[in-house]
């Protein structure tokens, strides 16, 4: 038991995973010698040698592709991106190959792997370092495309992911990557390897984060600590109690838990940090109007941010969700 | 003739036949000529099935033949070899049923029409120009990580040397020094775009150099060349001394697809000047010079082709239309994402459209 | 006054658009000597030479690229992505530069660039030749999204497109192509080139392709046609008149039209091709159930592409929603 | 000192001197030295800034300052050039207002922190490696349609060059024979990733061949030798003879970025090897060599640069932290989607986030 941080959940988790595994590589741009620019790789090229722990000429589309190939012969590769937005050059990739790889081969050679992309604002990062695309994977069939909140959860999740024969797009909310630690057990939550399919365990469900059947916040990665945060507003301001479901995974996403979370709340906003149109939230929204109207007492809210670029990070903090942004949001759901 | 091409088999006529190559006995010639000769009768008897409207659009090699079997034949069995939509019969050489080729190109998928690339050691038939060979130096890169002695050879266009794929996996295997072989079918066409309208050089052999690494370049209608080079260059792979580039400088015989029309952009009459280089009959004549191969045996292999082939289509043409559950299967290996069995629901609730079968597509309407 | 396919309306609006103004200039892949894939470039080589009509070299980024650069300078270039599929490796240009190079340069430089996209299956083409990937670009900020249905649209819409300074990414349904023809006058609706705004009349505004107020079917592109035969078939079924909404644009959504459609109609279905997840539906349904939950009286239905990779071509009929499918999402609405 | 490099400044030791090229006069050396200093002065004092928590993480150039001056003094004030961020300032030798630049690393968008390309002929600050060729190119391929003989450059580095779009952006160049010129700064680093894990050739200037376009390689301390180079270049394209790619080989002394810590993964005393190289005091001393410049001109210089960017700081300073309406502004010209006004409203209920400050990213935060 330690605590930890995501940066630090996520490094343990991906130092696993090589140990108890040799086909498990990690590759991406400055990721051995540094151990990546956000350090999440530290330590893992003295570990695991310059074969298996490998910085990549600056091309994308090369990794990716590359890295596909690894998995078609076996290999278990997991990939960096060391921005967001500098995944766009390797998306050929990731859309048309890993995504259909298992399907163009009668399911038996799926492309296991797994791209890691730090990802969103808030970290006063210059231009286009600060996109969050998960829609954009998540309306790409044969992707699975998971986001954690915690450090724990980013430990566990990347393990799953790691073990998961589908490739994983692996969102990394880039602004709390140190913001809170948390104890974390040594020990992997499940066996590794054994490929009885309980990573799913891991990847599938979405995690309420608190609890309670007045109002319900579904959100997920940064914008998570924040709907908790305006949850206690709520119960303070109107003697309310929030639920807020972290999703953790955006495709496929955990229909049930959904559902069942607006019929037992009646009220429901969704909250994130990319644009809003035929966002995550949109999907979230329209499910729940499919499959709960009849137990709703007002219109599923969104609390998003805009169908406008990323601002220079001067005026990010008017791009994203804030705590009050949240509150006005749930308070038009609640007062509808 | 083009001089200065690694070439073995001369045109009978004024230029010479070379000595066939070490590595090669009679008994491999003649297995090559019966894979050229597999090759073409699939290639034709598609381009007839597409015609009667029995399979869709076809992309046809004919003429190609050499370039795929010839380099094929180099490599060794646990070999990978990764083919485009070109070469998208050249699995019926490493055991794929070629069934299952022409049901890809009747429209079908799943077990029909895809095949188990870890059986074959084949690549998927790749459609979008140039994106596997980052997959065929990633493999060939995993083998080396694994200490396995394979390496592996991707085909593509001279069309696909302009795409950005094709320069990051050609300096990744330059950097990792990767077992890979880049295959360039030089056939002067990418479409209606002429290779004068694709890139500066004059050959794309000598844009290896700026990777790095070694490029060559051969006589694409002789089958024996590219068997030659890709040997070699296999073997440097496999000694640790990194990728090769191969030009197998040839020309586009056919249509670029049946959909295509090449009269709208080119002379035939141009075609016409390089067909009788065409691998099959060459190959064949030269087998015939060096007292390799008599006409009983050369009509022994034809038949035995024919036969291989009117089976595949019977087969091809049992296969029931697939059910509609096919649209959600293999597509992930860890579960079904809730709406697969809502998806399966809403179609079982709706009349099913009329089977369906392929059509000719009107012209120009599909590639 | 002449009966003209989609196809033929493209081809008159780029031969009109290149003859009144030279800064036109149409490029891709086999645009140039056969006229395109699909022929709607077909007789401009011809008619306004090689340095206007440009067969390129076999890349999709620098023909996107190329396309910024010639914008920055001041053309106006037409770019033709020879399949949906194809547009992938140029997606990095179009989402990082052509949507962002106007917010880049404080709104005075805009990426005045149209590229044009056939999409979509029902052509029996081989595998990679028939996606629908509209949203990815609705989501991405700072780009036009557009989908003619009517030979005329098609010939008006690619007229403003022209004429747009913002990048329009133009979606040709493919299978629409030559499905039926239209009256299409000669003239063009309205003045060219005089940059007073009047094209976004033809960009940014829904069609109303069927009127009613029992029912409304809100679609696009290739279900168009089909839900304009649901719409009749309803009407002898049930003798309720259905609307139908051809959206036309895509980004922005033709917001007022959606909603005023909801609130006449109580009941709205959305049809599309592309697959259901974060899709331009979910869009769709979200708006409408923020906006007029209290005049529905059943949840928005959709009817769309499945969230699986478009299948093998013998089966694309299964994938595709059909009139069968299309009449029992509104029976679901209907019977709600 | 590396050979076969051009080069015109020798190391007032045993390097000697070469005659000044044509095309510079006193006046002219005198002005490319005064650019040479207004970059370092930026250059130094942003770091400053960014220190003081007064901008974010900033891209330092210390020691590019001759490939940036050197190749836009070759330019006529026409011609067109792209920046990456490493050449960040360099509009505000075509007018930018320093200030600018520095509010763009200091998070302001809009007219704060952006410029109008087509008033400085000045590509916006590229941060997507490689993704501003393609521009170059389109740009260039443009003015040759409009008969315009006018040129564009564009800067990168050494990684770019791993690329997709650094290949079909050299290809699309070479085939239109556009006026291109290709201006890779090969600092030998990519953040962590030296040259050599980057490429498996010597140099970058060799892969210009695989693109049937000359390469020509030049030390990229010296100015003179980066203005001749792309002197020449410049007058091949617009002759019609096409592009030039130019490697002016260097070395990053600096950090990649002020987040960046070079200890992590090289010997900072392999860059002190380099440092006495450096272009601004090597061409002080080169035009004191030559009886161009004396103590007091060089001291003016100094001065004037001095209170040229003290200004742009107060100016910087001066800007108040924009308001909200930022956010949808300038991202239409054809009018605003429904969403902005809303979300204008949104943000006018809510309370508004404290005036943000530039933080000092925690170490490797940002970049
Ligand atoms: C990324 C991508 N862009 C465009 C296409 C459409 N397309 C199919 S084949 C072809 C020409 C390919 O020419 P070449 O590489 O020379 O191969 P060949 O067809 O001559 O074998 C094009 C443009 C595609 N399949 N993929
Ligand atoms: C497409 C893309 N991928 C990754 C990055 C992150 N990144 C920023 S600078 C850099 C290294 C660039 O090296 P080089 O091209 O040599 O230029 P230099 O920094 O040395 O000037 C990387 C990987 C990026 N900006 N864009
Ligand atoms: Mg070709
Ligand atoms: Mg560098």
């Amino acid at each position: 038991m330690s605590e930890m941080t995501m940066v630090e959940g996520l490094n343990l988790a991906l130092t696993q995973a090589m140990e108890r595994d040799d086909r498990v590589v990690v590759m991406g741009e400055d990721v051995a010698r540094t151990g990546g620019v956000f350090r999440v790789t530290a330590g893992l090229l003295d570990r695991f040698g310059e074969e298996r722990v490998v910085d990549t000429p600056l091309a994308e589309a090369g990794i990716v592709g590359a890295a596909i190939g690894m998995a078609v012969y076996g290999l278990l590769p997991v990939v960096e991106i060391q921005f967001d937005v500098f995944v766009y050059p390797g998306f050929e990739q990731i859309v048309v190959h890993a995504a259909r790889y298992a399907w163009r081969t009668r399911g038996e050679v799926p492309a296991s792997i797994v791209v890691r992309i730090p990802y969103g604002g808030g970290v006063r990062a210059p231009e286009l370092h600060s996109d969050s695309p998960e829609a954009l994977f998540a309306h790409v069939p044969g992707l699975k495309v998971v986001c954690p909140t915690t450090p724990s959860d980013a430990r566990d999740m990347m393990l799953a992911a790691i073990e998961d024969p589908d490739p994983v797009i692996f969102m990394e909310p880039k602004r709390i990557y140190r913001a809170g630690r948390q104890e974390i057990a040594q020990e992997p939550p499940f066996e590794l390897g054994n490929g009885n399919g309980i990573y799913n365990e891991y990847l599938s469900k979405a995690r309420v984060a608190r609890d309670g059947d007045d109002f319900a916040i579904i959100t997920y990665g940064a914008t998570t600590p924040l709907s908790m945060e305006a949850a206690d507003r709520l119960a303070e301001e109107r003697g309310i109690q929030t639920r807020v479901v972290d999703l953790r995974s955006l495709f496929p996403l955990d229909v049930d838990t959904i559902v069942k979370t607006a019929s037992d709340c009646g009220r429901v906003l969704v909250v994130h940090e990319a644009p809003r149109m035929a966002g995550i939230g949109a999907e979230v929204s329209s499910l729940i109007h499919e499959r709960a109207m009849l137990d709703l007492e007002a219109p599923v809210g969104r609390v998003t941010g805009f169908d406008a670029p990323f601002p220079q990070f001067a005026n990010e903090d008017d791009y994203l969700p804030s705590v009050d942004r949240i509150l006005n949001g749930a308070r038009k759901v609640l007062d509808f | 003739m083009t001089t200065d091409l690694l070439r073995f088999i001369g045109d009978g006529h004024d230029v010479p036949d070379a000595p066939v190559p070490d590595g090669l006995d009679d008994k491999d010639l003649i297995e090559m000529f019966r894979w050229l000769v597999l090759l073409r009768t699939f290639d034709e008897r598609a381009v007839a099935l597409q015609r009667q409207g029995r399979i869709g659009t076809y992309a046809l090699y004919w003429g190609e033949e050499g370039t795929q079997a010839g380099a094929l034949y180099a490599c060794s069995d646990d070999d990978w070899v990764f083919p485009s939509y070109r070469q998208n019969s050249i699995g019926i050489l490493r055991g794929v049923p070629p069934a299952v080729v022409l049901a890809w190109w009747r429209g079908y998928g799943g077990k029909h029409g895809f095949y188990n690339p870890r059986q074959h050691r084949v690549g998927p038939i790749c459609v979008p120009i140039a994106t596997n060979l980052p997959h065929a130096v990633g493999l060939s890169w995993a083998a080396k990580i694994k200490k396995d002695p394979i390496a592996s050879l991707v085909w593509f266009g001279d069309g696909a040397t302009s795409e950005g794929d094709f320069h990051e996996a050609m300096n990744f295997a330059a950097v990792f020094k990767t077992a890979t072989v880049f295959f360039c079918v030089n056939n002067q066409w990418a479409i209606s775009t002429p290779i004068s309208r694709q890139m500066a050089t004059k050959t794309i052999a000598e844009k290896a150099a700026g990777y790095g690494m070694p490029g060559v370049r051969v006589d694409g209608f002789d089958p024996i060349a590219c068997w030659k080079a890709t040997r070699d260059a296999l073997e440097r792979g496999r000694a640790g001394d990194g990728p090769t580039l191969i030009e197998a400088y040839c020309y586009r015989l056919g249509a670029h697809g049946t959909a295509d029309d090449p009269r709208l952009y080119r002379d035939e009459a141009e075609a016409e000047k390089w067909r009788h280089l065409e691998p099959v009959s060459r190959m064949a004549s030269f087998l015939e010079r060096i007292g390799v191969m008599d006409q009983t045996k050369k009509d022994e292999i034809a038949a035995e082709a024919k036969a291989t082939i009117a089976s595949a289509v019977s087969a091809m043409e049992a296969i029931d239309q697939p059910g509609q559950e096919i649209l959600f299967d293999g597509i992930y290996a860890s579960g079904r994402p809730w709406s697969f069995d809502e998806g399966l629901e809403e179609l079982r609730h709706s009349a099913r459209p009329s089977e369906v079968r392929p059509l000719n597509a009107p012209d120009k309407d599909a590639r």
